[in-house]
């Protein structure tokens, strides 16, 4: 935004709330089904406002059954309603995954394109505040590696809006990932970047494209939510140091915008990869391995990674902090790049 | 009797025509696999679970539905999709793997959808039942009277999905009616290995829903119960659960040594064939044996068709395989 | 009065120990994340799920069991780890995040271990329950007269875990007892919305097992229904299935809004409070009020020197985050 | 073996339930529980001739519920006992990762190390027999993604008794990934490896160490489990062209044995990585990015990547055929990697 704007600011959970109601205003076969998603809109704020609106039949709480209310969203999509699904946390997928690994994503294929999947599948990723190995997990690899399933991960409150929109008028399943400390809930960490300039009209962001939100010829970052955030505070403090680092809000695992990706490659010649999902067989593998095949050339230093380093995330905070990584980290990894 | 006669020639041409279907396939699936089985190779590759002797569970409730009424099964799904009308030469070709079948030849045997009839099953055991519970949403809130059944075996009414789809379509007061089909086993394991109580009719209860038990593989007995629980579906009186004891003539798959029952018992339960007793329910009613003839001339034409449809139908280009992940048409 | 008087005096001491536990973790809870609230800020960061209120679940079938007895527990576990002896300053050093803790402070409030006493706990919605079908075949398999215990919540009664686990252990005849602490919600949702039965209790027909509801969140009755339970399992008689209404005073956790439930719903149950009524009965037994306060003194000094264990413990070095994630020693 | 030794061959199945056999007599705490391991012996046949030795109490027919069933096993652990758990096919997953992943693999951790969890969890992997897209997986990643648990794939008979010797005796969670076709079962495709030299006494193969099980100096293809047999049939093929691959038998995902990889590649500056899982966020991209990250200067050709090309697999033979990496496709992949 280069011009002076009206600035409407609003938090991430509620740019994606807003998604969400506008999108049920104009189509009557959108409703939410979820654990805590009536009344008490959404333990992260995803659905505020929604019951009051528009009623127990379109917004509706949910037994602890995620298999079969997961499994009824898939039902009713295929006969023509485009449900929006909430599974709490991400880190209880594994109550629900053959639902939606083994239905949600690949019955469109089974099926031989015969059958749509018009639905939504919004879960809560990502950690930070202490709570420990069971809730604070982000998982991107787990379901960005399998196929069948769009799988996406906005890190502001207009992509958050913008994809939200996106994601329900898509004819495909979509994983739309939100970052619990990027909602903006009063209760959490107060970030800058988890308010934001929202247009109340509806608008589209498309799945499947990352985003440079920060130019540079030094060196490339990509990152997603947390991490991207990070990178882009990382790169500010980097400047001061005279190195300018081009950095990447993936926004998307599935559909992978790679091309974004090798052009910065190409131009900086330097790769580092930031991840709060696991280390090993992760995000951060699939887009150094990406560059590896396509840029290798272009590469003048080896590719870094920066990841949880393949340990459960712990619960005492000073354990948490040392492996998640941080501003610190990815700026000491981005001088060791360059040094190179 | 209370059915109607025509209800009964329906359900009568509708076994014969599932009977004819399943027996046809434990020929054609053995082509190519002589001398040497292999599972991989032959007409009809991958597993093959037939549903000879289970019929009644299909005709029985199927007599009672409409197009626009979904039915969800199992990896034995050939006599619940044939009784729901699914288009049986695309069918057939599907599982021959052929670019004509309903999936263009991705989904195969237990991957059967064919939207026209609402009709879908999968691989997993138990995983459609939710699938159900959600087509049943669906009408809810469209305001239709349509309903969903879901068929399961009696091995699947232990795993977790189902125990959560019969509370929550209890709870939303859906019109889902699951279907156990107890044919004694899951794979190798009997019933009373595996389940704690000896009906799970007896487990409605847990749901306050309404819970039956047919006994014998009774044609007669399942299409009576079930008109009452399709009844009060349409009638938004929420679910039902109804089991009924079957009997599978064959392996769990083919190529199943069946170690696990003895040999005198599938000859034993042929004895009592549903097939048979619905038959003379008919001669009894003054149907002419010229009338039953054209009933099964009419199954066996069906299942030919089919067979040769898909045979004579060819395999998609390699090329296909990357097609269909996504919708591309879509946003 | 049918219980013995040495175990109404350990259950109201130990009732008493649990809610001074919870109520001081309310003060502590607080203690850095004022004036703004921050889960992750403060002496304890993170979901806090307390329990006071519940207590009669955890001391009435707590006083039935041995150390060598099994218990697991959900994400709301303090009540549950202190009525079966869990360590009470490495407990609360966990949940301080503390190097001295149960985990070395990895694990954390929800995920509490203690080997000694065999206790567990998860943050997982009925998840414990297999873990514990799990520790009675163990038992079983050892020849053991132990039992396993799992507590959940009323809404984890919907979960498939819950089934499928019931079954198991009653196919198995294992020594399992599922407590249900029914206190109307999972967390903003009421049980009537999430539940298509009034009592859990009535599911055990589903798996041919015992099932008993405990009204009024009545200790000594809940002592009673679990003794027979704990025998009847000892015996190797099979599983049961004990729900029991209680009352969650606080909201489902620290810093919930409470926007599902009246405002005057809580101070009604605190009316009826478990605590004052074992009280009450001990009286009537002419315990002395000197002894009653020794009870409640010795259960202060527990809580305060647990808590005093927990703040004095220093951190873990940053590095231990790297440990522990396989056991080296193996193999 | 180069000296004469006597040649005892069993197929894979039988390797694996005589190793299980060997140390059911050796400790009283090892038992087996799963569907159909009783008097069908498993499937896949990993538990033939169990039940009919040990008997019903310590090889234990399940309910269809692999939640309470996989649970149980962790339960009976933590109580000391090593169960060996089988989940019929890896595909079912979704039904208990909960319990994988959640429990099995982080309880030790969140116990700061108190709770031992000494168990196995076998598994058929694989496809290519057309048995479609809920049947047909490896998921190699999705297990290897996630920490705590050691992830293993063994694809001999000698590394399936040795390898499950050494996951029943290991005090960690062991995932053992066994391949369908490599069970060497009178009722799949006969191949001459499912079958071999197999000693009658125990023996151990470490979990963790990857395999050079071809030396050559030109190209080093990774391979695991049916990918690194077709990568030694198409190494045999290439030496005829005058091409020498060495292939590494990767064998374990966790541990992953990245020595072996990294002087491997130094020596031959070639890198292909062939995998019968989904190609992206997979084994092949955690690979090729360690490689990017530590051998970067060794290549001397972009690296190759060789996998499931993000498809459910598809029932039609043609189809499978089609998407599942195999001699063909490695062949061509080496002769353009050598090309550069
Ligand atoms: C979740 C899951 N677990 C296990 C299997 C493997 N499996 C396929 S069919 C079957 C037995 C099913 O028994 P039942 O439900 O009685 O149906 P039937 O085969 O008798 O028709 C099993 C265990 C599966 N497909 N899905
Ligand atoms: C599988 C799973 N789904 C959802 C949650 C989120 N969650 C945590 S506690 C809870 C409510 C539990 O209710 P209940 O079982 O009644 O226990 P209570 O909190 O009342 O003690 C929910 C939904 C979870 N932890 N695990
Ligand atoms: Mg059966
Ligand atoms: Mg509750």
């Amino acid at each position: 935004m280069s011009t002076v704007v009206h600035r409407r600011l609003l938090t991430g959970n509620k740019a994606m709330a807003e998604a969400i109601a506008q999108e049920m205003e104009r189509d009557e076969n959108v409703f939410v089904m979820g654990e805590d998603v009536g009344a008490y809109g959404g333990i992260f704020g995803s659905a505020e406002g929604l019951h009051q609106r528009f009623g127990a039949e379109r917004v509706r709480d949910t037994p602890i059954s995620e298999t079969a209310f997961i499994g009824a969203a898939i039902g009713a999509a295929a006969e023509g309603m485009r449900p929006i699904v909430e599974l709490m946390f991400v880190d209880f997928f594994g109550v629900c995954m053959d639902q939606i690994y083994n239905h949600m994503a690949k019955i469109h294929y089974m099926s031989g394109g015969n059958v749509k999947l018009p639905m939504v599948l919004m879960t809560a990723v990502g950690g930070g505040y202490s709570d420990a190995a069971q809730h604070s997990q982000t998982l991107y690899a787990t379901f960005a590696h399998m196929p069948g399933l769009k799988v996406v991960a906005p890190a502001t409150p207009y992509d958050l809006k913008g994809m939200m929109v996106s994601a329900i008028r898509d004819d495909n399943p979509v994983i739309f990932m939100f970052h619990k400390t990027l909602q903006g809930l009063g209760w959490m960490d107060q970030l800058d970047y988890s308010v934001g300039h929202v247009p109340e009209e509806e608008y589209t962001v498309p799945l499947g494209k990352a985003n440079v939100v920060r130019e540079g010829k030094d060196v490339t970052i990509v990152g997603i939510q947390m991490t991207m955030h990070h990178a882009v505070e990382a790169a500010n403090q980097l400047a001061v140091e005279g190195i300018e680092a081009e950095v990447i809000d993936l926004r998307s695992l599935v559909p992978l915008d790679k091309e974004t990706i090798l052009n910065s490659v190409r131009k900086t010649h330097r790769l580092l990869v930031v991840d709060e999902d696991y280390r090993s067989y992760g995000m951060t593998a699939e887009i150094a391995a990406i560059v590896a095949e396509e840029a290798l050339y272009d590469l003048e230093a080896p590719i870094l990674r920066l990841a949880v380093p393949d340990v459960p995330i712990p619960y005492s905070r000073p354990l948490e902090q040392a492996i998640v990584p941080g501003v610190k980290e990815i700026r000491e990894a981005v001088e060791q790049l360059v040094r190179h | 009797m209370s059915i109607p006669l025509e209800k009964l020639k329906w359900m009568y041409e509708t076994m014969v025509k599932i009977r004819l279907y399943e027996e046809t396939m434990v020929q054609v699936y053995m082509e190519g696999k002589n001398p040497v089985f292999n599972i991989g190779a032959g007409t009809v590759p991958g597993e093959m679970h037939l549903a000879a002797g289970q019929e009644p569970a299909a005709v029985g409730i199927g007599a009672h539905l409409r197009k626009e009424d979904t039915v969800t099964a199992s990896h034995r799904p050939h006599h619940n999709a044939i009784a729901k009308g699914v288009d049986l030469n695309r069918m057939t070709a599907e599982i021959f793997g052929k670019e004509t079948g309903l999936g263009k030849g991705k989904g195969g045997h237990m991957h059967l959808f064919d939207t026209d009839v609402k009709f879908s099953c999968g691989g997993i055991v138990a995983a459609g039942v939710p699938h159900a519970v959600g087509a049943a949403l669906a009408a809810k809130m469209k305001g239709k009277d349509w309903v969903a059944v879901a068929f399961i075996g009696e091995g699947a009414a232990n795993a977790g999905a189902f125990h959560e789809s019969l509370n929550l379509a209890a709870v939303w007061k859906l019109p889902l009616i699951v279907v156990v089909e107890d044919n004694s086993y899951g794979i190798s394991v009997p019933k009373a290995v595996s389940t704690a109580v000896p009906f799970n009719a007896e487990r409605a209860s847990a749901y306050g829903i309404a819970g039956f038990y047919v006994r014998n593989n009774d044609p007669v007995e399942m299409y009576r119960v079930s008109e009452d629980a399709v009844k009060r579906a349409r009638l938004g009186e929420g679910p039902a659960l109804i089991e009924i004891e079957t009997y599978r003539y064959l392996g769990h798959f083919q190529g199943d040594p069946e170690v696990y029952r003895g040999i005198d018992e599938v000859p034993a339960l042929r004895e009592k064939d549903p097939i048979v007793r619905v038959k003379s329910l008919l001669v009894e009613e003054g149907v002419s044996q010229g009338e039953l003839n054209a009933m099964e001339t009419r199954a066996r034409s069906a299942v030919d068709e089919a067979y040769q449809f898909a045979r004579e139908s060819a395999y998609p280009q390699p090329g296909a395989a990357l097609e269909d992940v996504f919708d591309l048409a879509a946003q």
